[in-house]
């Protein structure tokens, strides 16, 4: 099952002592059910609190973020999200982080059967031999990974990526984008993906949204027309390499040209 | 002038008066004394502390003195002069809980708490009077909760000294009348109380400190005895928070059952009788396995007691 | 030499050279058994009441093992609100504090009053009260700096406190919380011990040490302290093992 | 309402709340007041010693603090030792529980006897001896599960192990090191009394309450454990103030 | 000052109870004074381990690492290192932070004049504002850029950075390449980069190594051949792009194809 995804006029401002820091400013995007949208923007403009608004983490100081047409108060089970920073739990092997969100979630598979789907997970990443291992016996992108398996293990409705792939080589990310790929084509869920790297997104989005500088808006939405099935080699199209220039440009109106600037 | 530092038994209490007297009252300075005096823990407590010599002269139980020369042979420390020649062990109970004599003790529940010092005399004090101890329940209590324990009326009788524990029930508001103290010394127990106590190897080489000491002390008693409530003030003015009627009453029981007993009155203070002194160690083996023979040179000498014009009383 | 040898022999050493070391203080200052006895002089002691030891060592240690597993009960209760609402905690904080700060000495006689007769509940009252604290202290600590970045994990998920409390803040803060156990138990010792002593009922190490003072017989009474350190070894030892199995994983070897 | 005034109000409305409790309590027991005083017996015994309350204090609370002060640096020496050598950890550790499962009460006479007449030093030193151990425990722990992620940043430098202590173990460690400190003053307190009670020497709480006990003068005993309890959450603020300044940043607002 | 780095026959593997995994394998590598060398492989292979083992944090099993012919035992004060996981201290605001390493060396600057210079990288890196703000208030890239400050401020004679940009958008990143190495003309140190970024490594780098999949060793070695003034369209020109064909070449063949295998 995926669902609708809305984000509609949402403004935030963090608040440290008298200090006001707006960082999200009347920002509206949807995100129709079972469709993969991918949001670029500066360091710093406000990606990852948009992630938290939408799971429900946060509560936005104004506006509504909504699944399904329901406003989201709190963070709900049909959700899986992989944090910008993979913290995985030291005193859990590998394959126990994975299976966590089973533990959490109602469902009628045994034990057994979770193990199970979490072992796939994990080879299917390439981290088939490290299931026993403990999380600081891992390399920084093979935490990255496990990570992914833990946000993937309960068939969320709604994903929700961070910059899942920044600590991974071009060659495991490219692997890595195929198999989200595969999988969205078999389980049906919606997809928010944050990232920095504007072929990822073309990639595997349907949809591209470029934030503005902080406090950040909506600056630009792009269509991605590729076909379903896409390859690596998609990217190198002619239709592909315009929508990228048509990114990098927008990114860099969107930038301005720099410097952060603190309320 | 010498400072000597002199450990009691116990807290600051009415029965303290005499050493408090002999400071106020110049008994100790026209012997050239400067005394210091602390409060102890307990009647067996001042006994290391004055054989290690932290303490010169102290005040203590002569019956743990007993266990603790036996156990302790080689200890430089021995009593001098005999304070309590009866000791307050007593039982304390109730009428309306039908204690009035010994033989009402049979059937009845006992209060003991077993470090008690009364308590351990129980078992002589029940052979003198032919009391079954199986007809008698004891409850062991502590310390703090054995006057409660009576007075809310959950035992009959306990164990205890008898100006202590009779003035504790007082206070928690238990009749005078309703009160019965049998005190072993009135019922066939022949040991002796508390007695000054030095350590000797100080002894030795400063006899006439001691002397001195002693004479200081036996006038101090005899200024508590003409003047008990003179006594508690001195007391209370090393106690800040106590009460000088309550002393009073407290002092006045220990001169009258206790320190001023018909021997003293005919033979002065301080000295014991050997033969006495032989049956109380006779009773003392009912309840102690010695390892070796007490002998009564070795735990009291009456070598430091001053002149018998100064003990005496009259 | 393995670690593991290692493991064991260190603390035998230890306690090896602490006793030559108590030998010879007493040797040397040849002080009197009444003011300090020495090792040597324990073991007659002990050899001739060895039933009573074992006997009362029973006694002290399960009522202190109960204390003690009713602190971790209710401390652990008292963590967990004081730790996951602030409110509770500022409120609470002040109230504990006082309580811990009275000498359980004194309560002895008032909870002995309140309770008439019943000496092992006593006794296991007065364990549990004088021990449960750093528990609580340490659990609520785990819980008020957890970092977010673990919190969230499960409430993206929509688990509830509970849930975050069992997956993550308690496996979290183990390691603090076998600390505290450890200190814990200590003092559940101290508290059963003031119960056998101030409130004596004739039984447990506490009541032998009586004993041995009313007789002055001080390596008895020395001999005594020396079991109930044992004894506190014996249950610091299984606390360890508990430790080794649900906490092993956060121990960092250093790598220099 | 705001943060402050909730911090302020929400300890005063539980201390109140325990002090009617407790009034109840009595009252509906009817419990006499050797058994148990009620908060409203205790007031006259504190008017008519207020003088005495006031300077008693002042004894206790300073020797306390000065006990705690020394416990606070051989607890963190013992701590470092132990939190970074593993050997010495296992070494130590049994020692120490073994010395802190002795009760305290029953070293207080040994003390006196070796330091006679040393008061001040004693009461200082048993109030040192019975709080330094929670203070190891949480700087040992602290240091032994830092994570290499923090101790590499300053090792990457060539840093010495006291530097990457001072600058990243103990900072990092901090709030497990305050609540240690919470548990340690309340041990401290009860470490004093303890002196203060069994060997007295004219000074402090503790006489007081032995005054109160020769009289059988029961809300005065009260009166005292509860000015000790006062005393101990004085303390307690002292020391979360200074938290507040020096661990401040640890505490994490629930976003929920 | 710079110092050479040599890296000869350098072997390691992890050990975790009985199991044993060869990360390492015999690995020569040299860097010459002033240079600054790139290293490129799979996620897993090694990178961050040769990372701590330049730094003397940890010891090779076999083999030797040097500075200037000198066998490093120990960690040095000389070197500055920014990790791959920024671990900022919560207790300390970004500036403190960044002035750490300024409390550890030795130096003859006052208090202030090191914070002069942290306050200086600081605002290069765009975190001026955000100065006096804790850890916890800075986004993922933030954070990462005040690691790599900290890395910078006290003059090292060996920087290693360890992806330092992982987290950036490829704008930021991109300024701060260009920053990177108008430091390097302006002070002279030797520098050893991990990253997954082809053109991260061309542009920065004189000379790029190709790691293979664990046990890694060196499988290629690509000299960088553009001019010493690189700006950000010199990975434009035809040069540069055949540079970056041949790396990617060499990591798919790096690669083998995927699958993490533990010993
Ligand atoms: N502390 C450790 N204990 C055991 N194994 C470890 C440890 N650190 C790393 N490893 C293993 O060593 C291998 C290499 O790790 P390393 O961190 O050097 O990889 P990397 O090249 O930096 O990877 P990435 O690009 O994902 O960061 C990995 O397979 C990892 O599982
Ligand atoms: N907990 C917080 N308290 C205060 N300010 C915060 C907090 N979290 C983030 N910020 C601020 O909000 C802004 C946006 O942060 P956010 O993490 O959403 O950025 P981002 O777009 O994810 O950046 P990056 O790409 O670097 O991860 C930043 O300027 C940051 O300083
Ligand atoms: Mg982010
Ligand atoms: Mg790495």
């Amino acid at each position: 099952m995926s669902v609708d995804v809305g984000i509609e006029n949402v403004s935030h401002a963090y608040t440290t002592g008298q200090q006001s820091l707006p960082v999200l400013d009347k920002l509206n995007l949807t995100i129709p059910a079972g469709q993969f949208t991918a949001v670029v923007g500066p360091s710093g403009c406000g990606k990852s609190t948009l992630t938290r608004l939408a799971s429900g983490l946060m509560a936005p100081d104004s506006g509504a973020v909504t699944l399904n047409e329901e406003r989201v108060t709190s963070p709900r089970s049909t959700v899986g999200m992989a944090f910008q920073n993979p913290v995985l739990l030291e005193w859990r092997t590998i394959i126990e982080n994975v299976v966590l969100p089973m533990e959490i979630v109602k469902h009628d598979l045994t034990r057994n059967q979770c193990l199970k789907r979490a072992a796939k997970l994990l080879e299917l990443v390439g981290l088939a031999d490290f299931k026993h291992k403990r999380p600081s016996e891992l390399s920084g992108g093979m935490r990255q990974r496990a990570s992914l398996c833990r946000a993937l293990v309960h068939k969320p409705d709604l994903l929700i990526l961070d910059e899942p792939f920044g600590a991974l080589d071009a060659f495991t990310r490219e692997d890595l984008w195929q198999i989200m790929r595969e999988l969205r084509g078999r389980e049906s869920f919606t997809g928010l993906l944050i990232t920095h790297d504007l072929r990822e997104s073309v990639f595997l989005a349907d949809q591209v949204v470029v934030l503005s500088g902080r406090p950040a808006t909506c600056q630009y939405v792009l269509d991605v027309t590729l076909p379903e099935d896409r390859r690596i080699d998609s990217l190198y199209t002619p239709e592909a390499v315009e929508m990228l220039a048509t990114l990098r440009e927008q990114i860099e109106i969107a930038q301005g040209r720099k410097q952060e600037v603190a309320a | 002038e010498t400072d000597v530092a002199f450990t009691l038994d116990w807290k600051f209490e009415g029965p303290a008066a005499p050493y408090f007297l002999a400071i106020d009252n110049g008994h100790f300075a026209a012997e050239d004394l400067n005394v210091s005096i602390t409060a102890g823990q307990g009647s067996l407590d001042a006994i290391p502390k004055v054989a290690t010599g932290a303490y010169p002269i102290g005040f203590a139980d002569i019956n743990s003195l007993v266990k603790f020369l036996d156990q302790n042979p080689e200890a430089p420390v021995k009593a001098v002069m005999m304070i309590y020649d009866k000791p307050p062990f007593a039982v304390v109970g109730r009428k309306s809980q039908g204690i009035s004599s010994v033989s009402d003790l049979e059937g009845s529940v006992l209060g003991a708490p077993p470090p008690d010092g009364a308590w351990a005399q129980f078992p002589v004090f029940a052979l003198e009077n032919d009391l079954d101890m199986d007809k008698i329940t004891v409850e062991p209590v502590g310390f703090p909760t054995r006057e409660p324990m009576l007075a809310e009326g959950k035992v009959d009788s306990v164990t205890g000294f008898s100006f202590s524990s009779y003035l504790n029930l007082v206070r928690l508001g238990v009749p005078e009348d309703d009160l019965t103290t049998l005190l072993m010394a009135d019922h066939g127990v022949a040991l002796y109380g508390n007695a000054i106590i030095v350590n000797t190897d100080y002894a030795e080489s400063n006899p006439e400190i001691i002397t001195g000491f002693l004479s200081a002390v036996a006038m101090g008693v005899k200024d508590a005895a003409a003047d008990p409530e003179a006594g508690a003030q001195a007391v209370i003015d090393r106690n800040p928070a106590g009460d000088v009627a309550l002393e009073t009453r407290r002092l006045n029981l220990a001169l009258r059952d206790n320190i001023l007993t018909d021997y003293v009155s005919e033979n002065g203070l301080g000295n014991v009788d050997s033969a006495r002194f032989a049956k109380a160690l006779e009773q003392i083996a009912i309840t102690y396995d010695f390892n070796s023979s007490p002998s009564m040179e070795a735990i009291f000498t009456d070598a430091y007691l001053p002149d018998s014009s100064v003990l005496m009383v009259k | 030499m393995s670690e593991r040898m290692k493991g064991i022999l260190s603390p035998i050493i230890a306690i090896v050279l602490f006793l030559l070391f108590w030998e010879w203080l007493v040797w040397y200052n040849d002080w009197p058994n009444y003011k300090m006895a020495s090792p040597s002089d324990l073991w007659p002691a002990f050899w001739k009441f060895r039933d009573l030891f074992a006997m009362y060592a029973w006694d002290t240690l399960w009522r202190t093992v109960v204390g003690l597993a009713l602190a971790v009960v209710v401390g652990v209760a008292f963590g967990v609100v004081m730790g996951f609402s602030k409110t509770m905690r500022t409120a609470l904080y002040p109230l504990l504090v006082g309580f811990n700060a009275v000498p359980k000495a004194t309560v002895v006689p008032v909870v002995a009053l309140i309770f008439v007769g019943q000496h092992d509940f006593n006794t296991v009252l007065i364990a549990f009260m004088i021990s449960f604290f750093p528990i609580a202290v340490s659990v609520s600590i785990g819980l008020s700096t957890l970092e977010p970045e673990y919190r969230d994990i499960l409430r993206a998920l929509g688990a509830s406190k509970l849930t975050v409390f069992w997956k993550i803040a308690l496996p979290k803060t183990l390691p603090e919380f076998f600390g505290a156990l450890k200190v814990a138990s200590t003092l559940a010792f101290i508290g059963t011990n003031l119960m056998e002593i101030v409130e004596p009922h004739g039984r447990g190490l506490g009541h032998l040490f009586d004993s041995g003072k009313i007789n002055a017989d001080y390596p008895l009474m020395f001999a005594v302290l020396i079991a109930l350190a044992v004894l506190g070894i014996l249950l610091y030892y299984a606390v360890v093992i508990l430790e080794k199995i649900f906490a092993g994983w956060a121990e960092r070897e250093p790598t220099y």
